[in-house]
């Protein structure tokens, strides 16, 4: 496990360094720098903006300003903010933590949903509850996830109307969050997710669902699961034991891979709902172009991407022992 | 058929005019179209034919293993007189009588080693799956069954072996690892489609051994499909000969061997090479094969009559008329072909 | 010498089917997916005559007669006094600000504007150089009031269906043009990277990974900000299109890559090798075209997630920008109204339903060709 | 593409220069290795030795049967032959020319001479390409029967592996097996090859179609007086069609002679062993066979010296010690094993 | 003595003495620091701390006389109005129980004044570049020195007090810098101290924000029955993303108040309180909002003298007025509730306006045909194939107007002006660009800048002398119309604008003050340097859960609806 870990290390450096480098050039292409905004405030004086040139090293050419944050980002300083004057790691780290779970609880729901449906679909093939379960799926799919979400937040409001109810309608957290208990801060917190994550994880369930369903019958067409029922295993261990297992091996495979897309998909979500994660963040330091809160957080979701790929990794060669981590 | 049921020996299994369809987009496929034979209890019944001529299916219906749908079992019945003796027709029993007996009283292995076992478990677990399912043990006395098991086919280290996965073994030792599971419950009838087929001849020798070994040891019956003569030959008590769904010869193998009498097992006898004796020298003319003409058929689309006329070299106007019935030409030798007696009678004129 | 015997029962052809042929059988099966090819040509169909089918051109609305938000306009078949079937009409719209309820309220007074079947209206280029000034129907005078607003009036007052479906056309064509454009870089990239190998591979295949690993809407943001926002708004369009590419080969680029490097292994192209054709042939003849199939399928399954990509774009406000509209900018307008559009102007969110209609149309028919395709899937 | 008039050249050329019975082709010390990457930086950290150093010669109109177990390296060494794959070392001596070191301009035009036909009748055709397409292809690429010829020449091409001209514009998957492996015949006869290595041609085939296939072939080789090298598991076949027969294990030679003599008198202990497993359609016959243990070695690491002597039941100390060569142990007959007190 | 707040200030009386409990507001946007002089947002954490509630005077909502807060009685002036001597009220602490002294105005002065800093008050401490002096005269006295006479004296003395004991170390000990390091985001909300009403309890970033009562306040701010100020324990700001998140948390009771800007807004609001979803107070068009959009065109563009030309011709401008439909405007972009502006005063100002069309200032109303005439008369008589005016070589008049993207509201003016304009012929390229961007090309300075005409708004001023420091005068950077390098007016109106700008800003006298404004307004209309479009209307909501409103004839877009010392849970 030790050297996969080690070599999963030393692989990922040239990505992240190769991203790091996309990224920054990326930003240092768009038009005006990080004091472009500094210069139209009347409060910031010329000689303010000459110091703060050159202490970020801005009035060297590009690559140079790269090797210094690079060298700056190897001791964990990842820059300051323009936007708050501060650094800027932990500016991003709340959002990045807040972002985190809110594509965790998505990702388990997306699982959630998907697993039983897909399996359901597979064993019950083309029964009457696989093709409705599909078209509802297919109808989710259609949505931009933005749109079910208006939907889904006029309904609460609706349902609150109704029912007075608390059911939050954005944010993270209730105002008296701070005079919770910790396990009534947990259940806040959750009770906040619970709505987008799950939304997120319905819009997006068709795909896997549907991949989960091909995976299924694909197994459940060869000759080992001929095999176990040879032997005379119930149903419900051919299916769960026997095929399951083996289905979702590509699934494990895939998580890693789905994270970016998880945290792109949740981006939107965040926006809609309000809630404190990166992408909110993100849009506002675009306009605003705080160059290194940007790179920040794209870099820091690149290391996260690439620390959930070995992860998935790890977990596969745990399901799979034909894989070797060694 | 009953008249077959008189046999001398004890009936294990008597398939009686097995029907199992296929509904599929471009129609109905008759896999298997009226089977009927049957096996002793102790003997080796080959079966042999054309790929596609419902070989597997029969043997699946057997253990009720057909993918339904969209599969069926459309008629006939399965007499498996188990453990007891007492003939239960396996058509008609639930899926929770059935799931008893397979891997239990009939237990199966298959062609491919290589992909018959489940790659995420153990050999070990796997073995002992069928020994817990079965025998009501628990976890850890079903490992060292397994692992007896192991030892029993052959395989070296077994206690090591165990603990393997199948990927970390050959195709031989796969092989072996079914047939150890498929024995791990002692069944009264083992069915073998097709065990060695991937195997090389070197290996495939080891495991024909053992097979008779075993067979030697527990006395089971044994339903061995095969494409190959040789095998047939070597392992075989009787023969069933199939083609088209249908069953158009069966009988004693040395009668099949010797005196076919259906055009479809002369063919295919003729159109071997025997090892040895058909070696080429030098020199001499090469000698041709008897081949048979045309294509295997197409299931969908069978002909009217005999399944084999249009490639049948004796074909006369009847054969495409009706399908001609499994007459008995003697000795528990049938066949199914309005021209036998031409054949038995060139025979003995040949021989004469 | 043997020969084959004569097969009675199948009809001889003597033009070969080809697998595209038999796909195309099994697809017409397929009823789902032939709903969501008929479906998807209509759509397009309307897209590419939405200037004869919209009663109105793309941004014109009146400063005098203002109908902000009109809501549908019924359309009547019948007199109301008599109930006799008659020339459709709608009826004439007041409208009044509520000062109690703070709603500008539309009624329908007596009066009927009767409407007319292919009128003379706005010109317009179809495809870009057909010129034309008939539109299907409208209410042929410019009264003010007299407006067939089928899914009513946008915030400017302009009538919804008419940009409907002009947004259809860059909605229909950013996402198509966007995969096309990805799915040549990602074919030419993966071949490239089959093909040379060694460095060239490693190089493309890290790109490939360096791409993947950053969040798609954090690339798209920051490659979007690289460009000024008063660029213009049709080669703004371009640019989104272009990024959307860019983030978009990755994926394809790895399957052409696995792909050509096992058909490189199959036996007909060692048979081809065998015959002596050039390394040139075998790519054109008989690697590249076992993509086919596969492109083909992702082709049809990636649009959709383009056209959400694009409405989510839009959404943020970096999609189509006025005077362009697609079915993702029309939603961003109508949620900027936050919940009044849901409370008080459902049909400000019909665009949407169209998004829906089209994803889902291209998921049945992607789901049709694959299967199709699919062997396994055949008898 | 080829200048048509060299490769006419070139063609007219060897097909003078060797009669019947004449060398057609030489294997000297032939070696593939397959590299095997690991580790950090992927590098090589060992070499598969799918085919390591075999040599022998065919005649001009010889059938030479090349079998052995699976993994043996028949396939290998049928391909390396061919430059299909590049081999590691050694030399293909065609002809009198080294093929081996031809740049690839130059082989192209050995390709018209020396042709193959693959065991899995599915995988070798195009599926996007006609009949027509595919046997045409042959003929477009060294520029063959230009023009209208070219179709009755494929025409002709199909009534001659026993197909008729109609199929020619049908696609392989309309075919059964045994019709496609007659389709990837007419293919490799459509350049008009001097040699032919044939891949398990039948192995894939149902028992009633490998007579057909068998027989195909045995009368083309007859009447072109083709070269053939025939790679097969089936020891009875090889037997039938072969005039000599080279049994292979783990990359390595282990013995050569022609085919009866190789059946009622085989001087090594692994060809005693094939021909003892190999079943015998004959159920009066009961023989005691000699059941070799285990599996084949990974040619990874194979075993020192001998590479047999693992399941070799004659194995001696010395068997470890050094590599056989193969020896001429009577007329035509090689092997290459160290004790003659056995066999 | 304490501060009494007026009990006149409040329709509703806390008579039972209610205390306790959360007002909830909402912010739309991140907090980015908690320090005073860095802070530059709309809403910021210490303006709420401190910035009304702890000033030397505070402005009365019902005669907008300034009355004494920290400060113990009236300023004593001298010096022709230009010097200010200020008793403090004495036994005033800050939230740390540290008293506050007149050291505390004098550092904080000294930090606002530090161009390194870089303080938005920076300029408000200056008149005419002329620095405002303040001087210590002992603890609890001060002195302010003014360069001129200001009628905003008392308004530009009203800034909240920092600690000394924080800031004042902190700038001996590193200057600017260190101040500038002080009271981050990260900061523990323990450490910041306030003078004011409030002090910061808690903070999530991208959540809430939570002040709590300054437990000294209520030492010398009672109500008037003698209980301390404010009632409530907290005051918080939900930070939501835009408008629409604050309404739908407003709508389901998760904000004590809102803004509306929109029809739709009030609507929505009316619709709840209506279905009895919502226990609210709405009253729409309370006041006109002190905001205004407009457009300006650039007269500096030497490069293209023919637009240059164009631009400076006051007939083009009056043309201009004459096509902006600002009714269709207010229907179309606003929702059907808002003012039509005219002058650079807000509408809100009403005292003023009056005064200024009293006086004659004039209004260039929507009329197409006027505007075609003075078009005609500058040379734009033909039209040409597409429908466009073109002068006599053929040249279409046409000009790009730009506004920030995303301000829809701003991008429908824009639209309803283009093709208003289109229909006399006029070639308008509308394009929404880049805030920043957009800031950046209107404050530019030159003789070439790089604009032609910019759809913007501008909020701010007071209610004292209603003109825009920065706006008026030539040479200040909101002076968007003229800014060439010397910053000189080019036009003797500017000129005189200028002079009466500076005038009426040292004017005491409220009448005279307001005449020189009428006459400012005059100059302004004829010049037509900016053409003012429409402004909002201010609309008051609150959940009826909190009482403690001012009366509604004191509420307006200036004052508010409330004072939050005052508020307090039912
Ligand atoms: N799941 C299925 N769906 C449709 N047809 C099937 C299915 N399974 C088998 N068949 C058809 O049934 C027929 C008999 O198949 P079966 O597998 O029994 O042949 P076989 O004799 O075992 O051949 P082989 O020697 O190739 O194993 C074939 O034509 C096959 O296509
Ligand atoms: N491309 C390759 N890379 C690595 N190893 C290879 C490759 N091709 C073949 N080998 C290995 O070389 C050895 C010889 O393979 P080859 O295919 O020549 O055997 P074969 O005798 O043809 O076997 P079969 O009878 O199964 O066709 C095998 O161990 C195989 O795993
Ligand atoms: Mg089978
Ligand atoms: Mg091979």
């Amino acid at each position: 496990m030790i050297p996969f870990l080690v070599r999963r290390f030393f692989q990922a450096i040239p990505t992240l360094f190769l991203a790091s480098v996309l990224i920054f050039f990326v930003i240092s292409l768009a038009p005006g720098d990080f004091l472009t905004p500094a210069r139209l405030n009347p409060g910031i004086s010329e000689e303010q903006l000459r110091n703060l040139s050159i202490s970020f090293g801005l009035d060297k050419p590009a690559y140079v300003q790269y090797f210094y944050w690079m060298w700056n980002m190897l001791h964990g300083d990842f820059g300051t903010s323009f936007q708050y004057t501060q650094p800027v790691l932990p500016v991003i780290w709340p959002r990045i933590v807040n972002s985190v779970w809110l594509v965790l609880l998505n990702l388990v729901f997306f699982y959630a949903i998907a697993i039983p449906i897909g399996v359901y679909g597979a064993v019950r093939q083309n029964s009457f509850g696989d093709k409705s379960i599909n078209v509802v799926l297919y109808f989710l799919l259609g949505f931009p996830s933005f749109f079910l979400f208006l939907i889904v937040i006029y309904f609460i409001l609706q349902i609150r109307n109704a029912t007075g109810w608390d059911i939050p309608l954005g944010g993270m957290t209730s105002n008296n969050y701070d005079q919770l208990s910790s396990l009534a801060k947990f259940w806040d917190v959750l009770r906040h997710l619970l709505i987008p994550a799950a939304v997120l994880a319905l819009t997006d369930a068709a795909g896997l669902t549907r991949v989960i369903r091909g995976l299924m019958l694909e197994v459940m067409r060869s000759d080992y699961i001929r095999t176990a029922r040879a032997k005379g295993v119930s149903e419900r261990t051919a299916i769960w034991k026997h095929t399951f297992r083996n289905a979702i091996l590509p699934i494990v495979a895939g998580i890693g891979g789905l994270l970016p897309g998880a945290i792109s998909g949740a981006g939107f979500v965040e926006v809609v709902y309000n809630y404190p994660g990166i992408t909110p963040m993100l849009l506002t330091a675009i306009n605003a172009q705080d160059l290194y809160l940007i790179a920040g957080f794209t870099v820091i979701s690149t290391i996260l991407l690439i620390v959930g790929n070995a992860l998935s990794d790890i977990l596969l060669a745990v399901v799979d022992p034909r894989i070797k981590v060694g | 058929m009953t008249d077959h049921a008189t046999n001398k020996a004890e009936v294990l299994l008597a398939v009686n005019g097995l029907k199992t369809y296929f509904n599929t987009d471009d129609g109905v496929v008759k896999s298997v179209d009226g089977v009927t034979f049957h096996i002793n209890k102790g003997e080796t019944l080959a079966v042999v034919g054309e790929s596609g001529s419902g070989k597997s299916v029969t043997s699946l219906s057997i253990m009720r293993l057909i993918p339904m749908p969209p599969g069926e079992i459309a008629g006939g019945e399965i007499l498996f007189s188990g453990t007891n003796g007492q003939p239960r027709d396996i058509v008609k029993l639930s899926e929770a009588e059935m799931r008893k007996i397979r891997g239990n009283d009939i237990a199966m292995i298959f062609q491919e080693p290589m992909t018959s076992l489940n790659p995420v478990y153990t050999v070990g677990d796997q073995i002992a799956e069928a020994v817990m399912l079965h025998q009501d043990k628990n976890r850890k006395d079903a490992m060292g069954a397994a692992t007896d098991m192991l030892r029993f086919v052959g395989i070296p280290a077994p206690e090591k072996r165990v603990n393997e996965y199948p990927h970390q073994m050959s195709g031989g030792m796969r092989q072996r690892v079914m047939i150890a599971m498929a024995l791990s419950c002692n069944p009264a009838l083992l069915i073998a489609d097709e065990p060695t087929t991937a195997l090389d001849v070197t290996i495939q020798a080891q495991i024909l051994d053992l097979m008779r070994k075993l067979q030697k040891d527990i006395g089971m019956s044994i339903l061995f499909i095969t494409h190959n003569l040789g095998v047939v030959a070597e392992m075989a008590d009787r023969v069933v000969v199939m083609y088209g769904g249908r069953v158009v010869e069966e009988g004693d193998v040395i009668e099949i061997f010797k005196a076919p009498r259906h055009p479809y097992t002369m063919g295919l006898l003729n159109s071997i090479p025997r090892p040895g004796v058909d070696a080429h020298v030098p020199g001499t003319p090469r000698a041709r094969l008897e081949a048979i003409p045309g294509n295997v058929p197409n299931p969908l689309n069978l002909p009217p009559g005999c399944a084999f006329e249009p490639r049948c070299k004796f074909a006369v106007p009847e054969c495409s008329k009706a399908v001609p019935a499994l007459e008995d030409t003697g000795g528990g030798h049938m066949a199914r072909c309005i021209r036998w007696q031409e054949f038995a009678k060139a025979d003995h004129e040949v021989s004469a | 010498m043997t020969t084959t015997a004569p097969q009675k029962k199948v009809k001889e052809r003597s033009l070969g089917q080809s697998q595209f042929s038999v796909a195309w059988g099994q697809f017409r099966k397929n009823r789902l997916a032939k709903t969501g090819g008929v479906g998807l040509i209509l759509i397009y169909l309307m897209a590419l005559f939405a200037p004869f089918l919209a009663p109105d051109s793309l941004s014109s609305y009146s400063t005098t007669d203002i109908t902000r938000f009109q809501p549908p306009t019924p359309v009547h078949f019948r007199d109301p006094q008599t109930g006799a079937l008659t020339r459709p009409y709608v009826n004439k719209f007041s409208q009044q600000l509520n000062m109690d309820t703070f709603v500008n309220e539309y009624k329908a007074t007596d009066e009927k504007c009767p409407i007319y079947f292919g009128v003379r209206g706005a010109s317009y280029k179809i495809l870009g150089f057909i010129p034309g000034n008939l539109h299907l129907y409208g209410t042929g005078n410019d009264q003010a009031g007299c407006n067939v607003f089928l899914i009513g009036g946008e915030a400017l007052g302009r009538d919804l269906l008419t940009r409907t479906l002009y947004a259809s056309q860059i909605s229909l064509t950013i996402g198509v043009g966007a995969v096309l454009a990805s799915t040549i870089i990602g074919l030419f990239m993966g071949a490239l990277a089959a093909f040379f190998g060694g460095i060239v591979d490693t190089v493309v295949m890290r790109l490939v990974e360096v791409i993947s690993a950053i969040p798609y809407l954090f690339l798209l943001l920051l490659l979007r900000s690289v460009f000024p926002q008063n660029i213009n708004p049709i080669f703004a369009l371009y640019v989104i299109l272009g990024i959307l590419a860019f983030i978009g080969w990755g994926g394809l680029a790895r399957v052409t890559r696995g792909q050509l490097l096992s058909v490189r292994e199959q036996d007909f192209v060692s048979a081809a090798r065998a015959l002596g054709a050039s390394d040139n042939r075998v790519m054109w003849r008989h690697m590249l075209p076992t993509m086919t199939t596969y492109i083909i399928v992702t082709l049809s399954l990636s649009i959709p997630g383009f056209i959400l990509l694009e409405s989510g774009l839009s959404f943020l406000g970096i999609g189509a920008v006025e005077p362009y509209v697609s079915w993702g900018s029309l939603l961003a307008q109508a949620q900027e109204g936050g919940l009044s559009s849901l409370n008080s102007r459902p049909w400000v969110l019909i665009p949407g339903f169209f998004i829906v209609f089209t994803v889902g149309c291209f998921q049945l028919l992607g789901d049709g060709l694959r299967d199709a395709f699919d062997p396994r899937k055949r008898q | 593409m080829t200048a048509p008039v060299a490769a006419r050249t070139s063609a007219a050329d060897s097909r003078g220069m060797t009669q019947k019975g004449e060398t057609l082709l030489e294997v000297r010390n032939l070696e593939k290795y397959f590299p095997i990457r690991g580790g950090l930086l992927s590098r090589v950290v060992g070499n598969v030795k799918a085919v390591n150093d075999i040599s022998f010669k065919l005649a001009r109109g010889e059938v030479v049967g090349l079998v052995g177990e699976s993994g043996s390296g028949k396939t290998t060494a049928g391909r390396a032959i061919l430059r299909l794959i590049e081999p590691t070392g050694g030399e293909v001596i065609f002809n009198g020319t080294d093929v081996t070191k031809l740049s690839k301009g130059q082989m192209r035009d050995y390709r018209r001479e020396m042709q193959i036909i693959f065991q899995d009748p599915f995988a070798s055709l195009n599926p996007r390409m006609t009949v027509s397409d595919i046997i045409g292809e042959a003929m477009q690429i060294h520029n063959l029967n230009p023009g209208k010829g070219r179709i009755d020449r494929i025409a002709e091409l199909l009534q001659k592996v026993g197909l008729r001209p109609e199929h020619m514009r049908r696609y392989p998957h309309e075919f059964s097996g045994g019709q496609r492996q007659r389709i990837g015949i007419a293919r490799a006869l459509a350049v008009d090859p001097l040699f032919i290595v044939a891949d398990e041609p039948v192995s894939a085939l149902d028992v009633s179609i490998q007579a057909q296939v068998v027989n195909l072939m045995q009368d083309l080789q007859e009447e072109l007086g083709l070269t053939v090298l025939f790679i097969a598991h089936d020891l009875a076949v090889v037997e039938y069609i072969c005039d000599r027969i080279i049994v292979m294990y783990l990359g390595r030679i282990m013995e050569i002679a022609p085919s009866h003599e190789l059946n009622n008198n085989p001087k090594h202990p692994y060809t005693e062993a094939l021909l003892s497993a190999a079943p015998v359609p004959d159920p009066t016959i009961k023989r005691q066979r000699i059941i070799l243990e285990g599996d084949i070695p990974s040619p990874i690491n194979p075993p020192s010296g001998c590479v047999f002597r693992t399941r070799c039941r004659y194995a001696i100390d010395d068997c470890a010690k050094v590599v056989p060569e193969l020896r001429e142990v009577s007329p035509n007959h090689f092997k290459a094993c160290i004790r003659d007190d056995v066999l | 003595a304490p501060f009494v707040y007026p009990a006149a200030w409040t329709a509703e009386q806390n008579t039972a003495n209610k205390r306790g409990g959360e007002f909830r507001n909402y912010a739309l946007s991140d907090f980015k620091t908690f320090n005073p002089f860095t802070s530059a947002e709309a809403t910021s954490i210490p303006g709420t701390e401190a910035d009304t509630s702890a000033t030397l005077f505070t402005q009365d909502p019902r005669n907008n006389e300034f009355i004494p807060k920290m400060a113990a009685g009236p300023a004593v002036v001298s010096n022709n109005n230009k010097r200010f001597v200020v008793k403090i009220r004495p036994g005033m602490k800050f939230s740390d129980g540290q008293p506050i002294t007149a050291d505390d105005w004098i550092t904080t002065w000294k930090i606002h004044t530090d161009d390194k800093v870089g303080s938005n008050s920076y300029d408000t401490f200056f008149i005419n570049d002329k620095p405002i002096t303040i001087k210590k005269i002992d603890d609890l006295t001060l002195q302010f020195d003014f360069p001129s006479q200001s009628s905003t004296a008392l308004s530009i003395m009203s800034f909240a007090p920092w600690p000394d004991h924080v800031f004042g170390k902190a700038y001996k000990a590193g200057g600017a810098e260190a101040v500038k390091k002080l009271w981050g985001l990260g900061t523990n909300p323990s450490e910041i101290v306030s003078a004011g009403m409030w002090v910061l309890d808690s903070y999530k970033a991208g959540e809430r924000a939570v002040l709590k009562a300054n437990k000294y306040y209520g030492d010398w701010n009672k109500d008037s029955k003698g209980n301390p100020v404010p009632y409530l324990n907290t005051y918080s700001f939900k930070i939501v993303p835009d408008l629409n998140a604050g309404l739908a948390s407003y709508l389901a009771g998760q904000l004590d108040t809102f803004a509306p800007s929109k029809a739709d807004d009030l609507a929505q609001i009316k619709k709840s309180i209506d279905a009895g979803n919502l226990k609210a107070f709405l009253k729409a068009n309370v006041s006109p909002n002190s905001t205004s959009s407009w457009i300006t065109f650039n007269w500096n563009k030497s490069a293209d003298p023919a637009k240059q030309a164009l631009f400076r011709d006051v007939r083009f401008r009056r043309a201009m007025s004459h096509i902006a439909n600002r009714d269709a405007m207010i229907k179309l972009a606003l929702g059907g509730l808002g003012s039509e502006v005219y002058f650079s005063v807000y509408p809100i100002f009403k005292d003023q306006t009056d005064a200024g069309i009293k006086a004659g200032a004039p209004e260039y109303k929507y009329d197409l045909a006027q505007a075609s005439k003075l078009l005609a008369q500058i040379g734009y008589k033909k039209k040409n194939a597409d429908g466009y005016l073109v002068d006599s070589k053929g040249k279409v008049l046409e000009f790009n107007l730009a506004t920030n993207a995303g301000n829809t509201v701003r991008e429908q003016l824009g639209q309803v002006f283009r093709d208003e304009a289109k229909k006399v012929g006029v070639k308008v390229n509308f394009t929404p660009i880049d805030f920043n961007a957009l800031v950046g090309q209107l404050t530019a300075k030159g003789e070439n800048r790089p604009f032609d005409a910019i759809l913007l708004g501008l909020s701010g001023g007071t209610n004292i002398w209603p003109f825009g420091v920065n706006v008026v005068p030539c040479g200040t950077n909101l002076h968007s119309y003229n800014n060439p390098t010397d910053g000189k007016c080019l036009t003797s109106q500017e000129q005189l604008m200028t002079k009466e700008y500076y005038q009426g800003d040292a004017e005491l006298n409220t009448a005279k003050r307001l005449a020189i404004g009428a006459q400012l307004m005059k100059n302004e209309g004829e010049l037509q340097p900016v053409i003012y479009l429409v402004g909002t209307n201010y609309h008051v909501t609150y959940n009826t859960r909190v009482g403690g409103q001012y009366t509604p004839e004191m509420m307006d877009a200036y004052y508010g609806a409330r004072d939050i010392g005052l508020t307090f849970i039912k």
